[in-house]
């Protein structure tokens, strides 16, 4: 067993704010202080490790909810850009395989860096199912961190065939086997209706309207879809991307679909991207809407988001809206992927880099910051870059910061373009961020969002993914968050000092759920599936090969 | 004090602190190079109608200059440096770039730089094509003639304006061939132009004015056809005054050419050699004349 | 006496297109019927079990394990290593193979380098707009095939994904225009709607005049003809391309080996990009070996790079031209060689792959080769797909897994390269 | 003088090529199938060639005795599958690309010293 | 001034022996051969400076003997066409090496001179940001190139090279100059962005394939590409102050020919941004 005592203790989750406490380990869980008589024994078996925290900061794992870091997509942006790796190497050491790093790093360094943040848990944030082993086989090559996966499913063939049939029940259990076959955690639903009708060679704007060969609105998709999420009770909500992501004045996109699944579970991820207004007169469009979907937010009883806060500097932007990503490379003229997946969706990279002084990168810059800091409640927002889309999660520490510290903010925003307080409000916000909410939009929150009971909090039960850091006083915050004193994962200590231990390379937990629904799903899908596939429905599912170290993630208890 | 018994007086010339720079021009041939330094440097003799001061200060064989073309060199000078740039810019584009077969270079090595060339290039409207050698960089334009090549930057410096001689003769004949020779000498100075026409200032004058209007007015001290009617700073026997006004890239330059200058003027039926000033207090620079001619600054 | 198994859906891995139909009946361990399969497919089947190798060591017949042992010895003991093959093996067994370079710090390189490679190449430059197999089957309206000859070298894919197959939008032949630009009239220009002979290595002359015409400028002409197809029959193509509602484009190693190389490709996926601004249009590579992009995949997520990749600092490092196999050869760079199902005597020019000679060379593949007669270790290994499991990457880089069906006296690529890697780790 | 025509060698795939391939490397089938060259039946007039009489490629990188076919070709371009002997032809130089010239080599064709149709 | 000499050793651990006979060479990596570096060390550190080859680490001191003292001048002596990155990023002092070198080459260099008395291989001078670099023989592909999926190539600086360079020449230069006195391979100044480049003797194919920006000054007459125009047959100015700064800057011999007499000018590449130049020293 392990004992950490002397540690300053952040757990939202137990509404612990800072309290001078200790945490004991066995294996991998967190348990209850065993009792004096076995603690003797233990200490006589020389069975206990105590480590005194000296008033270091105690939290859980980090949780990162939404970030592209295992796929096909993710390694097609990898192929994509060997001018993004170069500089950025990493030798083997060790146990550690090598890599490579920046934006979009190779399988191993991605487990390595979010690890030496303190991050224990991540998902994968958009899946194509038909290409969901790809997925797996990179998760067994991506140490230290447990993972899931979200699957495509808002413009899935028979997603939107099953709707516009009104069948519901096929639905839910389409959905329900979709899961089940591809091994993933929860139903992502990027532009609903509008990655069908890119293929299409059409374009949609709004939720309203029908446009593509199914005649179905986005509306009629997300209600179906959230419906469909509740009845399976899945642990976490559908994960959406919203419609007209990225333009201009599309907070009104945002505050329809708010309206429209108000009463529904609904996580909404990097909504930063959800919330521009429009300057219809001005040369530069973009102006944050912030005040209007930070209100929206708070006033939703059952929605999460997640901010894709952009950071300045190199990114690649991937997603599996593909008309953004064609948008994007007419606008940068930087090279662009796209790729179609067949039946199911389609995806789309461009490299960016965004500039501090240029003003609408400023803008959305301050559309994230402005929603963290207008979003009251610290279990209703998350942090995520939308890595590699908005900034490399690499970029965290730094977040942080702003966050925490007002004057560090606006010292920072003197350095930005000029007119930067025409288009926004951040120079008018003063709140700061406590350790306490930090640890509510870094771990507690997005756990409990997801369903994870295990993650995000320190309560006996938990898995024992624990994050030490060196106390603020005198020190620089983002330093502090970036490289832990301690980090354990599954029990074990895997960070020192904010470097990694080099002599194992621990795998983590592939998360998955197990939806209950009617096996003969796969028999009425059959014929359609062997037709308009070009693959076999017999060799569509994950196999039990391509999992290494799978939990299975209880779903909701029915209502 | 004399010069080949020629009464040199004991004053001295005021002189201004001002930016200059060296802009090169060449062409296909003397011709057009010489044309278009002219044009250049027409109607610059004073700042104060005509915006910036300016001159040719050497012709250039292509030995000399930086395309192997026939050129010349000319100095620009005004009291700012903004002024300085808004005011090469419209002459190097009018002037220079509609002057047949024309290029223009910098010909002043400083810290200090104005963009010219990086101006007057958005008029090849987007065709544009910049070249760099060896950290300047220079400016293709297309234009009908063919092209026209322009430097980005040219090196400013601060030099001075206002140097002068005045050279006082018995007759206007005199007098003129006095100024002449001193022009011809002068100009043999690098760094130094004389902007007036023929580098002779044939209407000196003074600040002030009766007309409330006007805020100069001819140097009415120095007028010999008036001596009688107002107070006069000429003998009974002058016939005709002329000033020569010096602007140089440094106070050597524009002292050498007061020197040069005041030794080829001292010919007979000469009067006196003085100079011009303010009392002494608008000017950054004096020239004493005495002091020039004694040798204290070099020779 | 034996009882007759039936297997479905079977992946054949001859070939990047990766049909999943096949299938097999099996008794006493032996492949008695096959269905589905193309002409090559059913060759390799047939043919599996014949001509599998046996250790060996210096020519002479040796224990597996020895074999394994001396491969672990000369990699550790080698300077410069070179990995090279891998398109005909699992993913599970590439991404092993990276391990063993990155333990051996050695370059490694697939065949990619020398087919398709110039493809990826192009693509880091611009980028590839580009679909799944079943996409184009759907949607496509406008198929073409350059430099392409799938009918001898892809054979069902016509069949299962293009111009016979029945999608979701476009249900036959008739539905679909198909275009063929190729240097000879080849079986799959015959299939065609309209072929064009294209004078050789002229593709990127003709790709880029078809960017001009596409984007509505004229291209400058000599005798009103490029690459030996007129100006007007191109200005006609042109706006074939720009009406198609999604087009489609497969390009072979006619457009990857010839002319300008990885250019040619950059030219075609700049053109296809231009595309995308009048309708859909995609491209694919038409792959190979059967499980080439998957040694692209396998090695990118693991190194950050598709091919030619150098450990010797114990990191990745990635150079076409540097770290390819024919370079390290033909330059004589390299001290030893590990050849993973692949037959480079066979493959590489005559030159490049004689050096295999010179040096310690290592060969693991289930069948004799042209390559293992040069190799001073040969270790045998199971049948992908038959007597092996794993996973292979289609042509489009969708994932299926292979579901081995008979047994197998040696371990598979995977198990060996594991063993080997084990050794190398805990000296 | 004929020997001097310059010809494109293209390289490539044919399905029984494809076949000997996987029927065993070392079989005397997948040596022929990867032995022979494709030619217009203008050149094998111009050149005085039979079908199925053996002439020497030759390119700047090397030789290969393959025996001829007439095929509908251009008649800049010769035909090989690939194999052993066409990589005799092939040079080693990737121009900086990892790629060889494996479908723009420029070879000639000799006839074979004595043959006797 | 004091010099550092190296001449390297005939039998030396990079070779690759098979029965005592040479019949190969292992690559070495020397940026370690850079005067920022060596010019402040005490010769017993030069002596274990190190060397990769391969993946194994050896000294300077296994491959090279040593006369003089550490100096910001360094001369090397011997074929070594296997040796990577000499001079690689190299900001001031000179090295003179009298002999071949291999890859990289004076890659990424940002101030200094190199010059190589011999032939060099690819990647010369690539994304390099300064300096001046001179080959008396020939350079291999990717001179002042961009590195693989990277936007710029060379950005500043100056490479002149006697006699040939290969393919992929001036791969999207962004500024600085590259004079070629002999032949050129195919791609010259592909998808080149700015910068000038000058070739002597012939060009190989595709000659600015996509270039966006920049000046392709050749000597010898080429087949353009489909997606270039033609302009005019000038005698441009420019090329005056250019060949004369080359001469009096850099010493570089222009040859006369090329003074006077006409360019025709064409420009493209027109399927991108169709405003680079390609002028052709027209024949009488």
């Amino acid at each position: 067993m392990i004992r950490l005592f002397n540690g300053v203790i952040y757990d939202p989750a137990q509404k612990i704010d800072g309290e001078l406490g200790e945490i004991w380990i066995k294996d991998d869980k967190i348990v209850e202080k065993p009792s004096a008589k076995k603690i003797k024994k233990l200490k006589a078996a020389g069975e206990l490790e105590e480590i005194d925290l000296e008033n270091k900061i105690l939290m859980a794992g980090g949780v990162d909810i939404h970030s592209h870091i295992a796929g096909p997509k993710v390694n097609s942006g990898r192929v994509l850009r060997p001018e993004d790796h170069r500089r950025d190497n990493i030798a083997r050491k060790g146990k550690l395989r090598s890599g490579v790093g920046s934006t979009v790093p190779s399988s191993y360094v991605t487990g390595y860096r979010y690890s030496m943040m303190g991050y224990t848990t991540v998902m994968e944030a958009a899946g194509p199912p038909m290409k969901a082993k790809h997925i797996h086989e990179e998760f067994n090559d991506l140490p230290f961190i447990d993972k899931g996966f979200l699957v495509l499913s808002g413009n899935n063939y028979f997603v939107l065939k099953f709707i516009s049939e009104n069948n519901m029940e096929a639905l839910k259990n389409y959905l329900g086997w979709l899961i089940d076959v591809t091994g993933a955690y929860a139903l992502k639903v990027v532009n609903p209706a509008g990655v069908e009708a890119w293929k299409e060679g059409k374009r949609m704007r709004g939720i309203k309207d029908k446009g593509t060969s199914f005649n179905l609105s986005p509306s009629e998709i997300m209600l179906a879809l959230t419906e469909a999420n509740d009845a399976l009770n899945l642990p976490h909500a559908v994960h959406l991307h919203t419609n007209d992501l990225g333009t201009a004045g599309n907070y009104k996109t945002t505050l329809d679909t708010l309206e429209l699944l108000k009463d529904r579970r609904l996580h909404i991820t990097h909504i930063q991207f959800s919330s521009y207004g429009k300057n219809e007169n001005d040369r530069i469009k973009f102006r944050t809407a912030t005040d209007k979907v930070a209100a929206a937010v708070n006033k939703h009883p059952k929605l999460t988001v997640d901010i894709g806060q952009l950071v300045f500097g190199e990114a690649t932007t991937m997603t599996a809206d593909g008309v953004l990503e064609y948008n994007l490379h007419k606008l940068s003229g930087h090279k662009w992927v796209n790729t179609d997946v067949e039946m199911e969706t389609g995806s789309g990279i461009v490299p960016m880099n965004y500039k501090k002084k240029n003003l609408v990168n400023g803008i959305q810059w301050a559309t994230g910051m402005e929603l963290f800091l207008k979003i009251e409640d610290p279990f209703k927002v998350f942090l995520t870059t939308d890595h590699p889309n908005a900034g490399p999660f690499t970029a965290y520490p730094w977040i942080i910061k702003l966050l925490m510290d007002k004057d560090y903010r606006e010292e920072y925003i003197s350095g930005m373009h000029k007119n930067i307080d025409n288009y926004t409000d951040i120079s008018n916000l003063k709140r700061e961020y406590s350790l306490y909410e930090i640890a509510a939009v870094s771990r507690s929150g997005p756990a409990k969002s997801l369903g994870l009971k295990n993650k995000g909090h320190l309560a006996p039960g938990a898995d024992a993914d624990i994050a030490v850091y060196k106390s603020l006083e005198n020190k620089d915050i983002a330093d502090v968050f970036a490289h832990p004193a301690l980090v354990f994962k599954d029990g074990i200590l895997v960070v020192e000092d904010g470097e990694l231990k080099s002599d194992k390379l621990l795998p983590g937990r592939t998360l998955m759920i197990k939806p209950e629904y009617d096996k003969n799903i796969q028999a009425e899908i059959r014929g359609d599936f062997q037709k308009f596939y070009s693959m076999s429905i017999d060799n569509y599912a994950v196999t039990d090969n391509y999992f290494n170290k799978v939990e299975v993630v209880p779903c909701r208890s029915k209502a | 004090m004399q010069v080949k018994g020629i009464n040199i007086a004991d004053t001295f010339a005021e002189a201004f602190s001002m930016y200059g720079t060296r802009v090169i021009v060449t062409a296909e041939n003397d011709k057009w190079a010489k044309t278009a330094a002219r044009e250049a440097s027409g109607f610059a003799t004073s700042i104060i109608e005509c915006g910036i001061e300016a001159g040719i200060e050497k012709k250039l064989s292509p030995e000399e200059t930086i395309d192997g073309r026939p050129g010349y060199s000319i100095l620009f000078f005004t009291m700012k440096k903004d002024s300085l740039k808004k005011e090469l810019r419209k002459r190097v584009g009018q002037t220079i770039m509609t002057a047949a077969t024309t290029a223009c270079f910098n010909g002043l090595q400083s810290e200090e730089k104005i963009k010219v060339g990086g101006d007057i290039r958005y008029f090849g409207d987007g065709f544009q094509i910049s070249k760099l050698y060896a950290d300047r960089r220079f400016w293709r334009i297309p234009i009908m003639g063919g092209e026209f090549l322009i430097e980005e930057s040219f090196g400013i410096q601060k030099g001075i304006g206002g140097g002068n001689i005045i050279i006082i003769g018995e007759d206007q004949k005199t007098a003129l061939q006095a100024a002449e020779n001193a022009v011809e000498k002068m100009r043999e100075v690098k760094g130094v132009v004389m902007p007036f026409p023929g580098g002779i200032v044939s209407s000196g004058s003074k600040i002030e004015s009766k007309y409330s209007f006007l805020n100069a007015s001819t140097n009415t001290a120095f007028c010999p056809t008036i001596k009688g009617q107002t107070e006069s700073k000429l003998k009974n026997n002058a016939g005709a005054v002329y000033e020569i006004v010096i602007d140089g890239l440094s106070t050597e330059a524009v002292a050498q050419a007061m020197k040069r200058g005041i030794k080829a003027a001292a010919v007979p039926g000469i009067i006196e050699i003085t100079a011009g000033n303010y009392g002494g207090d608008l000017g950054t620079e004096n020239f004493y004349l005495h002091e020039i001619l004694r040798g204290d600054l070099d020779e | 006496m034996s009882e007759v198994k039936k297997y479905e859906n079977i992946t054949c891995t001859f070939c990047g297109a990766l049909c999943d139909n096949i299938e097999v009946e099996v008794e006493s361990n032996q492949i008695k019927k096959i269905k589905n399969a193309c002409a090559i497919s059913r060759k390799k089947y047939m043919h599996a079990l014949q001509d599998r190798t046996i250790p060996m060591l210096n020519g002479k017949e040796c224990d597996y394990d020895e074999a394994i042992s001396r491969a672990a010895d000369i990699l550790k003991n080698s300077k410069n290593p070179l990995i090279y093959g891998l398109s005909s093996t699992t993913a599970e067994a590439q991404k092993t193979a990276v391990k063993i370079a990155e333990l051996s710090g050695a370059n490694i390189d697939s065949t990619s380098s020398v087919c398709h490679g110039p493809g990826t190449m192009a693509k880091q430059l611009v980028g590839m707009v580009t679909a799944t197999l079943g996409e184009i089957k759907n949607r496509s309206d406008l198929m073409i095939f350059w430099g392409a000859n799938p009918v001898e070298a892809h054979p069902n894919h016509s069949k299962r994904y293009t111009m016979l197959s029945e999608g979701l939008f476009k249900k036959n032949r008739s539905d679909r225009e198909v275009i063929v630009f190729d240097v000879r009239k080849t079986p799959t220009a015959k299939m065609a709607d309209q072929f064009f002979e294209v004078e050789p290595g002229k593709d990127f002359e003709l790709l880029m005049a078809l960017r001009m015409l596409v984007n509505g400028k004229e291209p400058e002409l000599n005798n009103n003809q490029i690459a030996g197809i007129d100006i007007e029959d191109l200005k006609v193509i042109a706006e074939k391309l720009k009406n198609a509602k999604y087009g489609s484009i497969f390009y072979g190693m006619g457009l990857t080996m010839t002319g300008a190389k990885y250019m040619n490709t950059w030219a075609a996926m700049s053109l296809i990009r231009d595309l995308n601004d009048f309708g859909r249009f995609v491209m694919m590579p038409m792959r190979g070996h059967g499980n080439v992009a998957g040694s692209e995949i396998t090695m990118a997520w693991q190194t950050g790079y598709p091919f030619a990749v150098n450990f010797s600092r114990a990191y990745p490092r990635y150079n076409p031209g540097e770290y390819t196999a024919v370079d390290l050869l033909a330059n004589r760079e390299v001290d030893a060689a590990f050849i993973i199902a692949s037959d480079p005597a066979a493959n590489l020019p005559h030159q490049a792959a004689a050096y295999l000679d010179e040096i310690p060379t290592i060969v693991l593949d289930p069948h004799w080769n042209l390559t293992t007669d040069k190799a001073e270790v040969v270790i045998p290994s199971a049948l992908k797909g038959i007597t092996a499991s794993g996973t292979v990457y289609r042509m489009d880089h969708v994932p299926l897994h292979l579901r081995s069906f008979l047994e197998d006296e040696w371990p598979d690529d995977a198990e060996a390269l594991v063993k080997i890697g084990e050794l190398i780790e805990n000296d | 003088m004929l020997k001097d025509k310059k010809f494109t060698l293209i390289t490539g795939r044919t399905i029984k090529q494809g076949m000997a391939s996987v029927s065993g490397k070392k079989n005397k089938n997948y040596k022929n199938e990867t032995a022979y060259v494709q030619l217009s039946s203008s050149i094998m007039e111009e050149y005085d060639i039979h079908e199925g009489e053996k002439v020497i490629l030759k390119s700047d990188s090397g030789s290969a005795e393959v025996e001829c076919r007439s095929a509908d070709l251009s008649e800049k371009i010769v035909f090989m599958a690939y194999g052993p002997t066409a990589n005799k032809l092939i040079g080693t130089d990737t121009g900086g690309t990892g790629m060889p010239n494996s479908k723009s080599k420029i070879v000639i064709i000799e006839k074979k010293e004595g043959s006797n149709h | 001034m004091s010099k550092l000499r190296l001449k390297l050793k005939e039998d030396n651990p990079a070779l690759i022996k098979r029965d005592n006979e040479v019949i190969g060479k292992v690559p070495v990596e020397a940026e370690n051969i850079n005067p920022d570096l060596i010019k402040d060390l005490n010769l017993e550190d030069l002596k274990n400076l190190e060397l990769l080859v391969g993946k194994k680490t050896y000294k300077f001191k296994d491959f090279f003997e040593i006369a003089g003292e550490p100096a910001p001048e360094i001369e090397i002596y011997g074929d070594l066409s296997n040796f990577k990155y000499i001079g690689a990023a190299m900001t001031s002092g000179k090295i003179i090496v009298d002999g071949n070198t291999g890859m990289h080459t004076a890659s990424e260099m940002k101030g200094g001179k190199i010059e190589i008395r011999g032939n060099t291989g690819d990647w010369l001078g690539a994304e390099m940001t300064g300096g001046f670099i001179k080959i008396y023989g020939d350079a291999g592909h990717y001179v002042g190139a961009a590195f693989r999926g990277d936007k710029l190539g060379m950005n500043r600086g100056l490479i002149y090279i006697k006699g040939n360079a290969g393919n992929f020449t001036a791969n999207k230069m962004r500024r600085g100059e590259i004079i070629i006195n002999g032949n050129c391979g195919d791609l010259l100044a592909a998808q080149m962005i700015a910068g000038s480049v000058y070739v002597f003797g012939k060009c190989g194919s595709r000659v600015g394939a996509g270039m966006k920006r920049g000046t392709i000054i050749l000597s010898d007459d080429i087949k353009l590409l489909p997606t270039f125009n033609y302009n005019i047959s000038y005698n441009p100015n420019f090329l005056n102050t250019a060949y004369n700064h080359l001469e009096d800057d850099y010493s570089i011999k222009i040859p006369d020919y090329l003074k006077s007499g006409n360019y025709a000018r064409y420009t493209g590449d027109n399927t991108e941004l169709g405003k680079g130049e390609i002028l052709i020293w027209e024949k009488e």
